[in-house]
Order: C-alpha cells, then structure tokens, then sequence
C-alpha cells in the first residue's frame, strides 16, 4: 500500500461512455491481487473534493526501454462515466499528473486449481473479474458470464477471450448474446457445473440474485462491494455495509474498503442489503 | 511518478517546530482530527506516526458503538458530509487493542472521547486516566445528551459546565475540550468549559448539515442530517478560534479545513497553539507530513526561528 | 463561441412554474439574493428581468449608507467572504431613483430593507409601503441593534419579535424575514417570527466567517470577520431550511450556494416554495436563467407537469 | 457588454511568469475602449469561484477563413501568474473553453490629437497602455515611459515600438533602459512637455507618485486602477474605491469595475488610496 504522484499512460474510450486508462503504477504488479481497487485522484483538481475508488483491471510492464532501465510497472483501469469526478477523468491525458493510493482492500481468494469456477459479472462490475480470470491456473475450468443492459455495457469481451476463459453473453434488450439477465445463464451452468465456486461482481440487485441461486444450489460465493468512500483504509468508517447477524439491536457493520470489496456470502447481511439507502447515488 | 516529498536539502538552520501547553509537549503542532485517522494504525503505511505532533483517536464511548446506517457520508461542494453514527470499539478495548500498537511509537495520543450521559462521559474518561501513554483526553461534546430531551451538550453552556466539571473530577490528566460550532456565540460555551477546569479547547467540529438527492428525493445520508467537514468550512472555523482565543486563557487548538500549510497558519496566527488535520487525511494520506515541512519552509523563508513566535500575531 | 443557452426546441408540454405564496404571485420560483444583483439594472443587459420570479433589491436603510472599508471581499474555497457593510443609496433616493428602471418590467420587485434600531427598521417599511410596484419587503434580520449593545437582531428570538411586529404594524404589503444560520436553534427564531406576523421567511443569510492574509498576517477583510456566501455553505443552508419548514406554517424561500438547478431542487424538495441566487450571478450573470431553464427541464424529464408538485416531496 | 462562452486562440508566455492569452471575442473590436477589462472565467473550474478582471491589451480580426464568412474578432490580454487563478490560466491551450464577461467599466478619454500625451506603464500596468497608444490619433506627440523591477518586467516593448511610439525604460535594478523608477523620468518628460496629458497604469505606489509630480506641475492625468471584484459590473460593491473628499463622517466610495478602472485624478482621494489595507493580496 503506498500513495504516490503519478502520471497517466493513455486514456481510450472503449465503448460508449467506459474508459479504460493505463497509469504508470510502480509496484502493483508484484503487490496487487484480484478484486483489490485503487483510490484515485486528479491533481490539483477539487472539486472533487474527495478520491474515486476504482477496480484494478490488469497490472502489467510496459515493453523495456532501450535505457538500461528495468521495465515499468502500470495498471490499468477501466470506468464508466457517472458523475462529477468521472468527468473530469474523461478529459485526461497522456503524461498528466494524478495520485494513485493502493492497493487496497482484500482481494478474491483463488482457490483451488481443480474446481469449477463460474464469473459472473454485470456492466463494470466486470472489471475486478478480468484480473481474477488471468490469475486464475485452470482457466479451462472456468467460465464468464457477462451480463448487461446493452451491448454497450458488454465491455473487454476481447480481452477476455483472448485469457481462454470460455465467455457467454447476455443483455437485458438482446443486443448482443442471449436476451435476458446474467442470472438466467448462472441458473443453467450451475445445474452443469454443480460444485463450481462463483464469483461475482455487478450492480446490487445482481448480486441478490445471485447470491439467492447459489443459496439454492449450495455453492459457494466471493462477490465484490461497492460503497461510498471517504479514505479507503479502514479509518473513516464511511464504507461500512451490514454484516451477517446484524440487527438493530446488535449492529454488525462490516467495511468494504478494508474488510471487502471482496466478501465471502456468508459473511454478508443479505436481507438488508437490497435496502434502498445501502444505494450509493449512483450504485449501478 | 515521485515520491511526494518536500524537504529541503539546504543547510539552513531549521526552525524549533515545538509546541507546549496543556502540560504537553508536541514535536510539532499538527495532529491529527478525530475519526478522520481511524486508531492511528490505519494510516500508518502512508505516514510516520513519529513525524507528527500527536495522535488523535477516533472518538470512543463506554461501550462499543455500532454507528448509523448507510449511507454515511455525501460530498458537498468544498466539503463532505458524514453521519457515521459515532461507531467505536468502546473504550476497553481501545485499551486492550488499540493502544498497543500506539505506543511503539513515541508520539503522544490524544484519546477522543464522549458519552450519552455525564455520568458515561466521567466513566470513561476514568478508564482512560489510568492508561499511561494516554498523553491527553479530548472531550467531544457535539453529543445529544440523552437524559435530556437529546439536547447537544455543547449548545447549552449550562450543559456543557456541568458535564466537563464532572468529568474533571476524575480525570489527571490534561483534558482538552471540544466544541461545537453549532451555536449562537461560542464564547459562552468557551468560558462555561473554562470555569469548569478545562485545560484546554479545541475547535470546531463539524457543522450540522444536509444534502438532498434529488432523483429519489431522499437526504443523501441514512441519517437525514450530518456534519460538514472539509475546506469550505475554514472560514467559519478562523473565526470561531480567533473569537475563542479573544476570550478565554486557555490554549486552543485550531480545526476546520485545514488541506495545507497556509490554512495550518491562519489558525496559528490567529492564536491557535497547534491544529487538527481531518478531511485531508482523506484526499490526501500526506497532507500532515507535507503540512509540517511546509510550516518548516515558512518559517525559514519569514526569518521566523520558532514556530511559536508566530502564534497570535494577528494585526488587527 | 455560442451565445449560453438551454431550451429545449421540442413540442413537450412545459410544465407549469408559477409558485405562489405570501400573496405574490410568481412566473417562477427563482430570483436573486439581496446584495448580489444590485438594485436590478446593473445587470439588466445579460439577463432579461422579465424571465426572473422576482427582483430582490439589495438592502436599503433609511438614510444612505457608504459601507466598510477595503478590502470587502475575499475568496475563500468553494466561496467568498464579504463585508460590504450594507453600502447603499438610502430608501428615498432608491423610490426616486431606481425603482422607475424596475417598473419597466412587469416583475414583482421585493425591496430588501434593514435597520439600526427597531424604529428605523419600521421608517423604512412605512416609506415603502406607499411605493405601489414594491410586491413584497423582505426585512434582514442579520443587522446589530446599536440600541442594544449591537445584539444581532436574528440571533435574539425576543428582539427579532419585536422588530418584527413593529414593522407588522406599519406595512400592509407581504413580509418576508430573512433569517441569519448564525444561531443555535434557527427553529426559535423562526417561531418567533411567524408570531410576530410575517408572511414569509427566506434563508440563510451568510455565515460569520473570517480569513487571514498569512504573509501580511492581517484579516483579509478590513472589517475582519464578513460574511461566507456560496456553493460550500448549501448543505448548511439545506439542514436549516429543512428545520425551518418543518417548524413554521409559513411560506419559505431557500437561499445559499445555489449555482444550479440540482441544488435549487435541494431546497424546493425540502419544502422551499421559492429560492434565491446569490453568489452565483458574480460567478455568472446567466446563471438564474440557466436554473430556469433546467428546472423546466427536469420537470419534463420526471413528468412533473406542475413544480408545485415538487415542493416539500422529501422522503424520509 | 455581454456574457459567453468563447475559445483560446494562443497562450504564451511572453517573459518569465507574463503570458499572452489571445481569445474569440465576437463584438468586442467594434465596442471596447482603452482601459476597458474583462472577467475571465476558465469553464468548469470551481475554484477558483470568483472570475478573474484583466485589462484588454488589444482586440483584431483574424486573417479571414477561406469559409466566405466575415472575419473572426479577437482580443487579447497579457497576465502575469500571482495565484490560483492565473495558475490555472497559463496551462490553457488553444481551443480550451472559457467565458468572458465584457468590456466593462470605463475607459480612458483619448483627448484631443493636437496635445502632447506620456503613458506611464508599470509592469503589467502596460497592458491597457498598449490599445490606449494603439487608438491614439497623434503618436507622435505621445511618449510612453515603461517601469518595472527588473528587465523581466518590461513586456511588449516590442509591440510598442512597431506602434511607431517613442518609449523609453527604465529599471529599478537597471537590468534594462534607465537605472531607476519611472517616476524620474516622468518628471523629466514633464519638464520639456509641460502640457502634457498623463497616463497611468501600475502598482499604487508608482500611481501615488506619479499623482503628485502631476499635481506639482499640474497636468491633467488619467489612472487606471485595480481592486479586488466579485461581479465587475457594480452589483457587488465589492471594488469600490476611497473618492476625492470622502471622510469617515462623510464616507465617499466609486466602483472601480464601473466608475472605473479609469479614473481622472481629481475623482480620487489621494490621502487614503496608498493605506495597506488597498492592497488586494497580491497587488503589484
Ligand atoms: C471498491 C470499488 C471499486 C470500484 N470499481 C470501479 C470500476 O472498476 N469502474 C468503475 O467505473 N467504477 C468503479 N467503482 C465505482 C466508482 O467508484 C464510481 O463510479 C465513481 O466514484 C463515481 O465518481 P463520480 O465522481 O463520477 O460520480 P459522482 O456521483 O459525482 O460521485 C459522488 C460521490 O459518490 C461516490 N460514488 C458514486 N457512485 C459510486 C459507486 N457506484 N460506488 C462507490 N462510490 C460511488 C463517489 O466516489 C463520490 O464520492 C468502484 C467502487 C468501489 C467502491
Ligand atoms: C480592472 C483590472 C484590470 C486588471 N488587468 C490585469 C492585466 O491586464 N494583467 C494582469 O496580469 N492582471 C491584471 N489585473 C489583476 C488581476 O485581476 C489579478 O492578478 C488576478 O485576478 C489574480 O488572480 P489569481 O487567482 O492568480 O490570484 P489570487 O491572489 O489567488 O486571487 C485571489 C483573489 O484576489 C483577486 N486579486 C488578486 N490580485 C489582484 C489584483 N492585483 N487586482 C485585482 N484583484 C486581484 C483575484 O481576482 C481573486 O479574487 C487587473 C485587475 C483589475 C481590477
Ligand atoms: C468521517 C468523520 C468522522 C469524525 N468523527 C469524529 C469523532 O469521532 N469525534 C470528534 O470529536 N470529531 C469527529 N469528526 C470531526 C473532525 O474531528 C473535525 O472536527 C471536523 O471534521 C472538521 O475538520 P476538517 O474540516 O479538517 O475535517 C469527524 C469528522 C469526519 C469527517
Ligand atoms: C456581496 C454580498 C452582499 C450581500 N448583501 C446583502 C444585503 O444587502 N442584504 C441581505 O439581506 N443579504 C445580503 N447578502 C446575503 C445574500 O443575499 C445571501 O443571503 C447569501 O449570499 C447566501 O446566498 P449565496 O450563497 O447564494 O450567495 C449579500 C451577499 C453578498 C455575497
Ligand atoms: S472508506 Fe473510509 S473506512 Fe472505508
Ligand atoms: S466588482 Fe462588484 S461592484 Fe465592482
């Protein structure tokens, strides 16, 4: 975990209103895990007052230079467009200047080689997945699901099926793969794959969803959270999300930035997290 | 991509940075404001524990408190709003879990601390005095007192005198009281927690505020209404300290926006001894550390050898 | 280059603005704030009058008045600090002057009017109640009593009942009291006020704020403290007239940092019936009408046929 | 006197920490005057909230486009960079979009073409001089005296000299022209052309001294002043200014955005406008 000054490598958008930017990130490819996010902000900008968290999508070297110099380190992201901060983002350019705090949080647990697995991604909530697929060992076994409203929001497919992980598709409007929702697709593989671990991440009412089918089918879960944050480190409290066994009476509050994003189900409050206030403005 | 740094590598004879009163010693004035630097741990692999003025803790009551719900905070334009509810890991286990790890370090802590009750304000503040690398208490007293009516402590000097002569009884420590600016005149809360043997004040905490999101028409926290931190609150906070410092003997701490050196100083011209960082800490893990290097630089660059020669210099 | 525009050229039914309250009668719920639109002309050639729900003057006391010293202004993040010192042309000289140029339009003018002691206070409303375009007088409750060792009016719920229904007595047309955020309790002042018979309340005037010139360490306003104005003081502004609503039967108007349509909506969902800019013409003298035109907007987008039909819908 | 969104045309920096900003300004070479400003605002920038008040150092037309359209008006202003605001403004580049809010307050009277005129220029107290010289009618009878710290300090000497004005410099450290302040060569000028009009734009200190040379030898003269503003268009009252007999009893206070930034040295009073507390932060 470190905060350092650093510079933006490119900044393309790949679909209508997703960006993906590659940034100059000393010490991420050896530290970061799958599912751990970085807290970003643009320099010199305010507002935003504060930093934007976003999921490490790859890490990476870039190709050596001819200097002798051992290769550089980046990461890069990939993020929609939504809001104040975002915008700005959009503008950015090669060679500019932003600050980079991470990695942060916890990551997804790999598991074992031998075992199923079924990615289950919704809209962005597929950008922690790609890290996950290429540090996955048995990419054979495993599966992506990707779902969201438009073909629009299908973002990285390439990228994905480029990892040889075997990939299916499908909107809400049809326009591209199988019409309907992603759970749909969970449903039918995990009747064929029945003892797969699955890994999810998406906007809330997904993650219900899914969490309900694989409590049906006994499988285990890791989904990763999004929350409103303030510091990303455990100190501000701002993230918190509601623990299993949390009541009003004995509250169990649980901190995506530090504890999560990445949660096992069991350890969640499930009944309460489709509450309405656990939206966070925009929580897609 | 840089490491953020600042110091200069001249051979220029650096300023004495100390700070005292209250009975501390502070390496420097900038600490940091509670509940923005969680227990101290949380920020450690960002920052030198040992390169600041103090540690402050996030605010701890007699027993665990779990917080409000979600969504805790908003951002605002300058600023942020947050209702985190208060969530602590109460005062024992603060002793038993957290205070190990503060004190490898040799920078003194400041235990933020309050109660729904004097009676539990006392109590901890008791369970606190027999901690010895407990340097100092701070006393938030932005809370609704919940035998009467939820009336905030701090609004009502009456209130305010009772629950801090209270909790002076059974405290040896030095205790720094802070207060809210939430009120008509400051100065009287000032002098109530004065007479009623503070030995110091710290100011401001956050101011009460709302924001509405205005697709679902709902407040944008779970809490309705929260407190505002962050720079656009600096105005208000120079003020108040300036008005306080006028008016009582204590020392006072300065708090509210400050994001850079240049803010640090306003309050310690003012006449602020030494001052809180909190919202910064946020946007910025390094805001202390270059905050402290740049007093440092000011100082060299004003001809000024102490940094205390600086406080309350205010020309009026 | 484009000239700054907003309308929307489609054939949707435009949602009904109008609003009223008090009496008046508005083509919609925005207007400027006292003090940031002089007395309507100085910016009459980048803003059409005839678009505004009203014109509100900037203050007037019996006799002229020449204001502070300089420096009156200073920016600070996310706003500014002023302390004009209530610099303005005196009520004759304003009927005689510059309520002719205002009478070219056909939009209700409220006169912004203040005092020194409660006698003045009820001269000014007297004079201006003979003014047949004057629609409605909004009093500024913000100024000291120099009767009564300079207690700001606003801040003593008694002294604001008092001059309240002085003035009651002498004026026939609506009153709207501006309220002052620098209060403990902003419910008792605004209970006051409504039994002493106004019509209306708008909200907030500034907040006491100061800042310091660190090099020269002087104020950097020559009158020391003024007045924090813009968007960083909204969600303050939000929370009290959110309390206020819910605590008077009263009309009230929403007033601080609003910059654009999203946070005049804050403050008609919290139950505002009308809202002031302030600040935001100096920052751009377009932007009431661009709040027009995007509160129009989102009306047609949330299929709300009627803005009244937005007004006080927060959901709790 | 208008308000819109317009572009950067060029922004270079013209001498160390003094830059040229030429920007799309529809209107303004038919209506502004010398000693007219404009308040500049950088879109979307917030801070710094307030706009920024910058004298207009000349206006034009572009070379027309091969479009058939009638050509582009432009006008130019030269800043120097003292603090947030012309932070932000000197990493502009050509196409960025800002808005301008002019031209505002008064200008200079140009006097009549048969007398003798000396423009004294301090620092960036040249910039309204430039289209003051420009729109002149006798250049020959005019002579523009240039003052400032260092070299540095002396900008678009060059343009002034094309204007076919005789100019001289000086400097306080004698880096470039005259070893001095200009207010010595004032006197001088004065001497030979004793019914001189006098122009003046600068840091208060040189306006105070150059108020009473002209006072002793009673030529008529011309200031242009600054002052901290908010709106720029008298609705604030934020800028104003201590006017000739104003007192504490009988206070006396102009706009310096509309009754100004020109001002005839009689409109002024002199005892009170070098008190610090004029000092606007950083005021040259
Ligand atoms: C752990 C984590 C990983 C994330 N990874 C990605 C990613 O890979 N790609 C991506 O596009 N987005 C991701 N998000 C969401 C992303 O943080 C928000 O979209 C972004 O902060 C919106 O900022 P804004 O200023 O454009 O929006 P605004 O709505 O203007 O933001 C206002 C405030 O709300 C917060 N906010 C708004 N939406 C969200 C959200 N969905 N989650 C958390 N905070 C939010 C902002 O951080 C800010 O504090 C992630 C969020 C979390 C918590
Ligand atoms: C009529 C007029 C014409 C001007 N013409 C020019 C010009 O042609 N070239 C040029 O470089 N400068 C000019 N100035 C000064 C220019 O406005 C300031 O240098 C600029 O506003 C500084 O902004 P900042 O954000 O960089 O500085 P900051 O110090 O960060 O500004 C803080 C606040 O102080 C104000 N301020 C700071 N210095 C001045 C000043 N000297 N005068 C007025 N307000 C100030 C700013 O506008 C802002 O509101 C002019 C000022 C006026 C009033
Ligand atoms: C997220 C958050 C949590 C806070 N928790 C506490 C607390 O537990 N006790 C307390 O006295 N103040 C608390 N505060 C107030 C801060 O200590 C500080 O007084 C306030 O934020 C103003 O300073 P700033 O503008 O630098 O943030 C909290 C502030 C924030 C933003
Ligand atoms: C320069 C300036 C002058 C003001 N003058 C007055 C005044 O004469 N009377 C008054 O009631 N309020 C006055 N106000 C307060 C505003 O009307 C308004 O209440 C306040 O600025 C908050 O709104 P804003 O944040 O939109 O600016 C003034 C504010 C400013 C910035
Ligand atoms: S974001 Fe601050 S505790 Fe998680
Ligand atoms: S700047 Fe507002 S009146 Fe001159």
């Amino acid at each position: 975990m470190k905060n350092y000054k650093t510079i933006v490598l490119s900044n393309q958008e790949i679909s209508p209103g997703y960006y993906r930017m590659q940034i100059l990130a000393p010490g991420y490819d050896a530290q970061a895990r799958a599912g751990q996010f970085v807290m970003f902000r643009v320099q010199r900008s305010l507002p935003p007052l504060l930093r934007r968290p976003f999921g490490i999508f790859r890490t990476g070297f870039l190709a050596p230079d001819c200097d002798g110099m051992p290769p550089k380190e980046f990461i890069e992201i990939v993020y929609k467009v939504v809001g104040l901060g975002t915008e700005i983002m959009q503008d950015l350019h090669q060679g500019d200047q932003i600050e980079l705090l991470g990695p942060l949080g916890r990551g997804f647990d790999l598991g074992a080689p031998d075992e199923d697995k079924i990615l289950v991604g919704g809209g962005i909530g597929l950008v922690p997945l790609y890290m996950l697929a290429e540090k996955l060992d048995n990419k054979a076994r495993s599966r992506l699901l990707m779902g969201g409203r438009t073909r629009d929001d299908i973002i990285t497919v390439t990228e994905f099926e480029r990892l040889g992980v075997e990939t299916y598709v499908s909107t809400e409007d049809g326009s591209l793969g199988e019409e309907g929702l992603v759970t749909q697709v969970l449903e039918r593989k995990l009747q064929k794959y029945p003892q797969a671990t699955v890994y999810a991440c998406g906007p809330m009412p997904m993650l219900d969803a899914v969490q309900r089918i694989c409590a049906n089918h006994k499988a285990p879960l890791q989904v990763s959270l999004e929350a409103l944050m303030a510091c990303g480190v455990g100190a501000c409290l701002g993230c918190v999300v509601k623990g299993a066994g949390h009541s009003e009476e004995t509250p169990r509050y649980l901190c995506t930035c530090k504890q999560g994003p990445v949660f096992n189900a069991e350890e969640l409050d499930w009944r309460q997290l489709d509450e309405p206030q656990q939206d966070c403005g925009g929580c897609r | 991509m840089t490491e953020m740094q600042g110091q200069r590598t001249t051979s220029v004879q650096r300023p004495r940075m100390e700070v005292e009163f209250a009975g501390l010693r502070l390496r420097n004035p900038v600490m940091p404001a509670s509940g923005t630097f969680g227990y101290g741990e949380e920020y450690s692999s960002f920052i030198d524990l040992n390169q600041l003025g103090a540690v402050v803790t996030k605010g701890l009551s007699l027993r665990p408190k779990a917080g409000n719900p979600t969504p805790r905070i908003a951002e605002t334009t300058g600023g942020m709003l947050n209702a985190i509810g208060l969530q602590n890991v109460g005062v024992d286990a603060f002793i038993s879990q957290k205070m190990p790890f503060l004190e490898q370090y040799h920078t003194p802590v400041i235990v933020n601390f309050f109660g729904n009750t004097a009676e539990e304000y006392a109590e901890v503040a008791a369970r606190l005095n027999d901690v010895p690398n407990v340097a100092a208490l701070e006393m938030n007293i932005s809370c609704p007192n919940v035998k009467h009516g939820g009336i905030v402590f701090g609004t009502e000097p009456q209130a305010a005198y009772d629950v801090v002569s209270l909790v002076r009884e059974r405290l040896d420590k030095p205790l720094i009281v802070k207060l809210t600016p939430n009120v008509t005149d400051i100065r009287v809360t000032a002098k109530a927690v004065e007479d009623a043997g503070a030995d110091a004040i710290s100011l401001i905490n956050t101011l009460t505020g709302m924001a509405v999101d205005v697709k679902t028409r709902r407040p944008r926290l779970a809490n309705q209404i929260g407190g505002l931190s962050g720079p656009g609150i600096r105005p208000i906070a120079v003020r108040l300290t300036h008005q306080v410092v006028q008016t009582v003997k204590l020392p006072v701490i300065g708090i509210g926006g400050i994001f850079r050196a240049m803010d640090a100083l306003e309050f310690l011209i003012v006449g602020a001894r030494a001052v809180q960082v909190g919202t910064a800490n946020f946007v910025d893990p390094n805001a202390m550390s270059q905050i402290i290097t740049d007093l440092e630089n000011f100082c060299i660059d004003e001809g000024i050898e102490d940094i205390n020669d600086l406080i309350g210099t205010l020309q009026l």
